[in-house]
């Protein structure tokens, strides 16, 4: 250590940048370790960021790839606004009840939290049950995804949502067991507020496939 | 991460907590919900109807779905620009910024290599696809 | 258009063969002549090697000192030296850290400028100023070898590009297949091959010559052996060519494109006649594919 | 439909010597290791300690060895390429047929970004960033397991691929058409592209940790402007991370679909579009490029400083670059397709954005220049492999400015050029960062120096191998070689090929020398034991834990007044001739160690195999377990265990006595 000690001595001056940086300015960010729920929170919602990135790229493949049609049925002649209005709906109504879920979670209501997000659930499910008929549709009519690049890259951005869906109502379900078995303990509070994070982003995708696909598509 | 250690500075707010107890946020649930409804609605009618500019139909469309997005980050995500959110709002921003970098990107030089690659010198049709 | 012929670039040159001269050209000798991009035999070749040039030059003019100022700082500095004075605190300085933006911001603007402005006037699709009348050349990419069509002679030929010199030769590019590159490096700008599109390129070459063509985008198995000839002769030897060739030899029939088509490399070889728009039968992919995939199935590795 | 879908004997390659044997040699080392592991009876620890660890310092000592290993196997690959394009000139074939010889460049590309250079990166940001920020571990500890399981699942894939079945041939990044079904019917392109999808999941996952770590984890009184700059850099690079994965995501979802369910996004007929993937592609792979060099330029900052003896010059202008770095190079990807013929006001922004990265990154290199400015610095292999870099890694990020310029690309595109560029960009940068962070960091992981001796030697073959091996490819870049050639036929190259050739051969003498260091030092480490857990006079936290540290890093954690906090502790130590008081003392909380990782692995690793041979019943039992997996590890209740209170005293009073004794050499001189 000997041969250091006379940097560190020398070093003495001022080995904190130079007065760049006022000593005692505490209030602006000063570290420390942030409690479990803000950690887990945020990891998740960096986690919801890339799956918007991810979407982003299906979009970006959609709006190439939406003309190419290889001369078999366009967006015009194969979307039915009604039905899409109607899915909407669902997505829409499952997003408030699952707010509701949050707040009765938050009043400790476990009954309330369990009808909430068994509701919730169930539009989703309602949802997913729309969105198969129409692609079981679309594929018996001869437009399936093989058709055409704009029917893949169709086929690819809604799936990718839907899969989304599917999974969340999976992991509904588990919520609701998980809050049934083990109350509203912190970690179970934790997991709530991911799962709410994420069927609130699931909606906000939506309000693109149905803006960027359905509406504009359907006009041609 | 440990409990046990007391949370220093970093007096942040974990994305999607609510503001305010149950009542305010019921409240503040059906504002949002109201407020999507009415820009959804909106949006149905607006791509159906044949009161508009067709042309201008589309930027509306667009307008209405970035409004919607925000009203589902401000009521149902509870993103706010308070100093406790800074964080949040930042990792909003910054995935954004991605998303328009690289979805602008993307359909510029598409469409550019699309126009350029036309299959006959003679065609004009923009798209390479018949 | 660009006959922006540098001072480097007239050092010298040299006659140029099929084969190159061994050794010619050591590890840097940035003058030396052997075939490649440095040494341009038509126009767009020889304004991209300037730009090259000038380019790097610049660039020099900074990374250079860098590179002496990184090594001699770390040698005077050594821990050893005793002459060197310790300046621990020396961690900040507003003028350097000007300095040290400024100067790389100011060699990029010039340079931007330059890329700028090359990627304009050297744009592929952008026809060549000369009196002479451009030909026009369509040039398909197969597995794995170049089919080039001349559909104002209604002549064509295989891995063998023949055209006149001192005249601009505008390109028609497509595949029939995956993607390839169209690179004749003495003539300069490569430029894509792809199944259902339509590139474009301008090209020629200054004096009568024999350059090496190759594909520069990976395509599979027989992808090393994807090379042309490129053969620029006097305009008036050129016409006899031509003429020589029409008529005679095998023609590009339907029947004929199939059996090209067929997976495999081929010899340089001509057609005196081809079916009218095949190419743009190829562009829309009606002519036969030339992805007749040999043997399905997996069983060789790696090692 | 059969019982095991494509997988037949036939996927063996029996009749080809060269893979069977190299394939046949890999299987012999694994079950040699793992029988050695048996007889000493060592899986139990093995199992406790490592495998089912959460601890980031064992997840990321991991990540290194697996990065260490597969820098191997990319190597053999090089090897052989160099030999064969030393021996394929003037029209001779060589000895790989180019079927195979297609399968080792790409085989060697995707490893050595994936496995070699973003591996090696993950593991020491791992290693390193929760002790500089003076925190316990990640945000997520067993998550961190799970993305390394998950990496460690893609590399077993890729080398499974060596004897059963095939790679893809080609390239690095799998360009449609050719890796559609119509022209790769084999299973080599599923091979690549599952086990990238495996992977890379997990290298999203760590990124989303380490973000997450670094905003929201760290010691009182560190705000971001007092992190060290490493932390900065991984910020920066996970971000990329957390911003450009998805992207990758996407593009291969999109190309499995095309492959596996008869969809048409890339193919050439039904209107697909091959440009779209070189567009998304890029979108990721270049941010890539910079997710693997921003920690390797922390790496350098911190040895820099620290060996310098002064504080890094202009810490806030590196923070600006590092962050401009960060955000432009979303903006430029177009620069690697700039030959498909886009128009020339696109080709000219795309050019203009790309050159300006090179203002932030020569503004780091000014400010490395002048931290050295001044300071005292002392040559240890860390320093020397930093230096090297200045040096070496100027000259590719010029020829990467000079490939910038469209009409110059025009005729560098794919060319050798192209090849030196990068890997005198990605081995004088990311692999000589990774050396210098490897040689940094070990005695804080093991708690014993490496040998300088050999170090040094390993240096100078890498240094000298590096220049012979790729300089003479700049040279034949510009007479006109293009890439990814099986076979030449220009005398005129032979010479300059065989000189790359011998130069890859002295890369070998550096690897041997690198692995003989590692052994000598092992065999010798009780001589070289750091017992002050501070060896190089660091500056930042790490350096206050004793070496190697312990599970909880910190017996309290340490309160930061201002930058360089360990430099400026032990300052204001000497300063008064004491330490600080000393604290009280609590049991620590730390993570339950869980299978939950290697489990999962397992599972995703039996259901990429399934899905590449198209055996469907085995895929839905592997995600089925993958699910089981995941609820069992969500049920669980007790995630943490206790040290005891006596353990950390003693740790803590350990480190206090080495202090106090540091302290009092220090005051006396
Ligand atoms: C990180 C990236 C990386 C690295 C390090 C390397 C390293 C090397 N590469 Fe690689 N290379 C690529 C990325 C990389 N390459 C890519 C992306 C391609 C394109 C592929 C394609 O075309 O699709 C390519 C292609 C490529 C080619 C094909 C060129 C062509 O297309 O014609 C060749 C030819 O020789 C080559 C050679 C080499 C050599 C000799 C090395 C040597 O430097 C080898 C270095 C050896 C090691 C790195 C291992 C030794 C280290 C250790 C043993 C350390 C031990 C560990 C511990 C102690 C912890 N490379
Ligand atoms: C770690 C990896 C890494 C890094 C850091 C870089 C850094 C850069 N790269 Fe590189 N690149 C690759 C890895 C990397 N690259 C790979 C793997 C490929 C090929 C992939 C494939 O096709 O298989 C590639 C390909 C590639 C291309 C495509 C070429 C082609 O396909 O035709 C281009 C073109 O613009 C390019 C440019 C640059 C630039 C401008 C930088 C800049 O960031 C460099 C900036 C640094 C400096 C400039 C030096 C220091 C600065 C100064 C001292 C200041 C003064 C200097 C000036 C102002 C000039 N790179
Ligand atoms: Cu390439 Cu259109
Ligand atoms: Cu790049």
């Amino acid at each position: 250590m000997s041969a250091g000690t006379a940097e560190l001595r020398a070093g003495g001056g001022d080995p904190h940048r130079l007065g760049h940086e006022r000593q005692d300015d505490r209030a602006r960010d000063e570290g420390g370790i942030a409690s479990e729920r803000v950690v887990v929170g945020y990891g998740f919602w960096l986690f919801i960021v890339s799956d918007i990135i991810l979407f982003s790229g299906f979009f970006a493949s959609y709006a190439v790839l939406s003309r190419a049609t290889d001369g078999g049925p366009t967006a015009a002649q194969l979307f039915k606004l009604d039905q899409v209005a109607i899915e909407t709906a669902c997505l829409l109504v499952s997003t408030l009840t699952c707010g509701m879920a949050t707040l009765a979670a938050d009043a400790r209501s476990l009954r309330w939290t369990q009808v909430a997000l068994f509701v919730t659930g169930l539009l989703g499910f309602a949802f997913l049950v729309l969105e198969v008929r129409e692609f079981t549709e679309l594929v018996g009519r001869g437009a399936g995804p093989d058709r055409s690049a704009f029917l893949s890259a169709f086929f690819a951005l809604v799936g990718c949502h839907g899969l989304h869906v599917g999974t969340a109502i999976l992991w509904c379900g588990t919520m609701i067991a998980q809050l049934w078995a083990k109350g509203f303990r912190d970690d179970i509070m934790r997991r709530l507020l991911c799962f709410t994070l994420f069927w609130h982003a699931l909606d906000i995708v939506w309000v693109g496939v149905f803006t960027f696909v359905y509406l504009l598509g359907a006009r041609g | 991460m440990s409990e046990e250690q007391e949370a220093a500075g970093q007096d942040d707010a974990a994305p999607g907590d609510p503001r305010g107890k149950t009542l305010r946020g019921l409240r503040n649930y059906l504002a949002g919900f109201a407020l999507a409804a009415l820009l959804t609605t909106i949006s149905f009618w607006a791509a159906q109807t044949g009161v508009f500019w067709q042309p201008g139909v589309a930027i509306g469309l667009a307008v209405l779905a970035v409004a919607q997005i925000g009203i589902h980050l401000v009521f149902f995500l509870h993103l706010t620009t308070g100093r406790e959110n800074i964080n949040n709002s930042l990792a909003v921003a910054f995935g954004v910024l991605i998303v328009t970098l690289f979805c602008g990107g993307s359909l510029w030089i598409m469409a550019n290599l699309n126009t350029n690659m036309a299959p006959m010198d003679s065609m004009t049709n923009l798209q390479m696809q018949r | 258009m660009m006959r922006t012929r540098g001072l480097i670039n007239d050092a010298h040159r040299c006659r140029t063969s099929l084969i190159g001269r061994p050794w010619a050209m050591t590890t840097l000798a940035l003058s030396g002549c052997s075939e490649g991009v440095l040494a341009p035999e038509g126009p767009i070749s020889a304004a991209e090697r300037t730009i090259l040039i000038n380019s790097l030059g610049i660039m020099l003019a900074v990374v250079v000192p860098t590179l002496i100022a990184v090594a001699a700082v770390a040698w005077w500095f050594r821990a050893s030296n005793r002459r060197a004075t310790y300046l621990p605190d020396f961690t900040f300085s507003g003028q350097i850290e000007l300095v040290i933006w400024a100067i790389p911001m100011m060699v990029v603007l010039l340079l931007g400028g330059i890329a700028w402005i090359g990627s304009h006037a050297l744009d592929p699709p952008r026809p060549i100023a000369s009196r002479a009348r451009p030909v026009l050349v369509e040039v398909v990419s197969l597995d794995w070898k170049w089919l080039f069509i001349y559909p104002e002679l209604g002549i064509a030929s295989v891995n063998r590009l023949v055209v006149p010199a001192g005249t601009p030769v505008r390109f028609r590019l497509t595949s029939a297949s995956v993607m390839n590159s169209f690179f004749v490096p003495q003539l300069g700008s490569q430029i894509y091959t792809m199944a259902g599109m339509t590139t474009r390129l301008n090209l020629m070459a200054d004096r009568p010559g024999r350059f090496a063509g190759i594909s520069a985008h990976f395509s599979g198995e027989r992808f090393s052996d994807m090379r042309f000839t490129v053969s620029a002769l006097p305009p008036a030897r050129f016409a006899s060519w031509a003429s020589a060739t029409r008529g005679r030899g095998p023609m590009l029939d339907a029947r004929g494109y199939a059996a090209l088509a067929r997976r495999g490399v081929a010899v340089p070889g001509n057609y005196g006649g081809v079916a009218p728009g095949l190419f743009d039968a190829v562009v829309r992919m009606q002519a036969p594919p030339s992805n007749l995939p040999v043997a399905a199935g997996g069983s060789r590795t790696e090692g | 439909m059969r019982l095991f879908g494509k997988l037949t004997w036939q996927a063996i390659p029996i009749g080809e010597p060269i893979p069977l044997v190299a394939g046949g040699f890999v299987l012999v080392g694994a079950l040699a290791v793992i029988g050695w592991i048996f007889a000493k009876g060592y899986l139990p620890y093995l199992w406790r300690e490592w495998i089912t660890s959460v601890d980031h310092k064992r997840i990321g000592v991991m990540y290194c060895l697996l990065a260490g290993v597969m820098l191997l196997r990319g190597f053999s690959d090089a090897i052989m390429m160099r030999t064969q394009l030393a021996m394929a000139t003037a029209g001779a074939p060589g000895f790989l047929p180019p079927d195979h010889y297609n399968q080792v460049f790409s085989a060697h590309g995707t490893i050595m970004i994936f496995f070699v250079g973003m591996t090696f990166m993950v593991g020491l940001m791992n290693f390193a960033v929760p002790l500089q920020l003076g925190v316990r571990d990640v945000a997520f500890p067993t998550l961190n397991s799970v993305s390394f399981w998950l990496t460690a699942s893609g590399v077993l894939l890729v080398n499974v691929s060596l004897v059963v079945g095939e790679f893809a041939r080609t390239g690095w990044l799998a360009y449609p058409p050719l890796s559609e079904l119509a022209y790769s019917p084999g299973v080599g392109v599923d091979y690549y592209l599952w086990a990238l999808q495996i992977s890379g999941t997990g290298t999203l996952l760590s990124g989303i940790n380490l973000v997450t770590t670094i905003l929201k984890m760290r010691a009182p009184g560190m705000s971001l402007t007092r992190m060290p700059i490493f932390c900065w850099t991984s910020l920066a690079s996970n971000l990329l991370i957390v911003a450009a994965f998805p992207i990758l995501t996407a593009t291969f979802a999109m190309l499995l679909l095309d492959r596996y369910l008869g969809f048409h996004f890339f193919t050439n007929d039904h209107g697909g579009n091959a440009m779209m993937y070189f567009n998304l592609i890029w979108a990721w792979g270049h941010p890539e490029v910079y997710i693997l060099i921003l920690p390797a330029f922390g790496i350098f900052s911190e040895v820099i400083s620290t060996f310098s003896s002064k504080a890094l010059f202009g810490y806030r202008s590196m923070i600006a670059a590092t962050m401009a770095i960060c955000v432009l190079s979303f903006v430029v990807w177009l620069h690697h397709f700039f030959t498909m013929g886009a128009g020339a006001d696109v080709n000219g922004f795309f050019g203009v954005t790309t050159m300006i990265i090179a203002v932030p990154t020569g503004v780091k290199v000014f400010n490395w220049l002048f931290t050295m400015w001044g300071g005292r610095v002392r040559y240890t292999v860390p320093m020397m492999w930093a230096v090297a870099f200045m040096l070496t890694f100027v000259i590719g990020g010029m020829t990467g400015v000079l490939l910038a310029v469209p009409p110059a690309d025009f005729v560098l595109h794919n060319s050798l050029f192209l090849v030196a560029h990068f890997h005198n960009v990605v081995i004088g940068g990311v692999l000589f960062g990774a050396f210098a962070g490897y040689n940094y960091w070990f005695p804080k992981a093991f708690g014993f120096t490496l040998h300088e001796g050999w170090g040094k030697a390993a240096f100078w073959c890498w240094i000298v191998g590096f220049y012979l091996a790729f300089m003479p490819l700049y040279a034949l870049g510009l007479m006109g070689m293009t890439r990814r050639m099986h076979h030449t036929d220009d005398p005129a190259w032979t010479p300059l090929l065989l000189v790359a050739g011998v130069g890859a051969l002295v890369i070998l003498c550096g690897i041997g020398c690198q692995l003989v260091q590692l052994v000598v030092s092992i065999r010798t480490r009780d001589r070289r034991r750091d017992e002050t857990g501070d060896p190089w006079r660091g500056r930042t936290l790490e350096w206050m834990t004793p070496s190697p540290p312990p599970v909880f890093n910190f017996a309290t954690l340490p309160n930061v007044v201002g930058g360089e906090a360990y430099w400026g502790m032990k300052q204001r130590a000497i300063a008064a001739e004491k330490l600080d008081d000393e604290p009280d003392l609590t049991a620590i909380k730390v993570p339950r160690n869980s299978a939950t990782g290697i489990v999962t692995a397992f599972y995703t690793t039996v259901t990429g195999f399934a899905l590449i041979w198209h055996i469907w019943w085995l895929a839905i039992v592997g995600l089925i377990g993958a699910f089981v997996t995941f609820v069992v590890f969500a049920w669980r209740d007790e995630s943490k265990d206790e040290v005891p209170l006596a353990e950390v005293r003693a740790s803590a009073a350990a480190l206090r006595r080495v202090q106090e004794a540091l302290l009092r050499d220090a005051v006396a001189t």
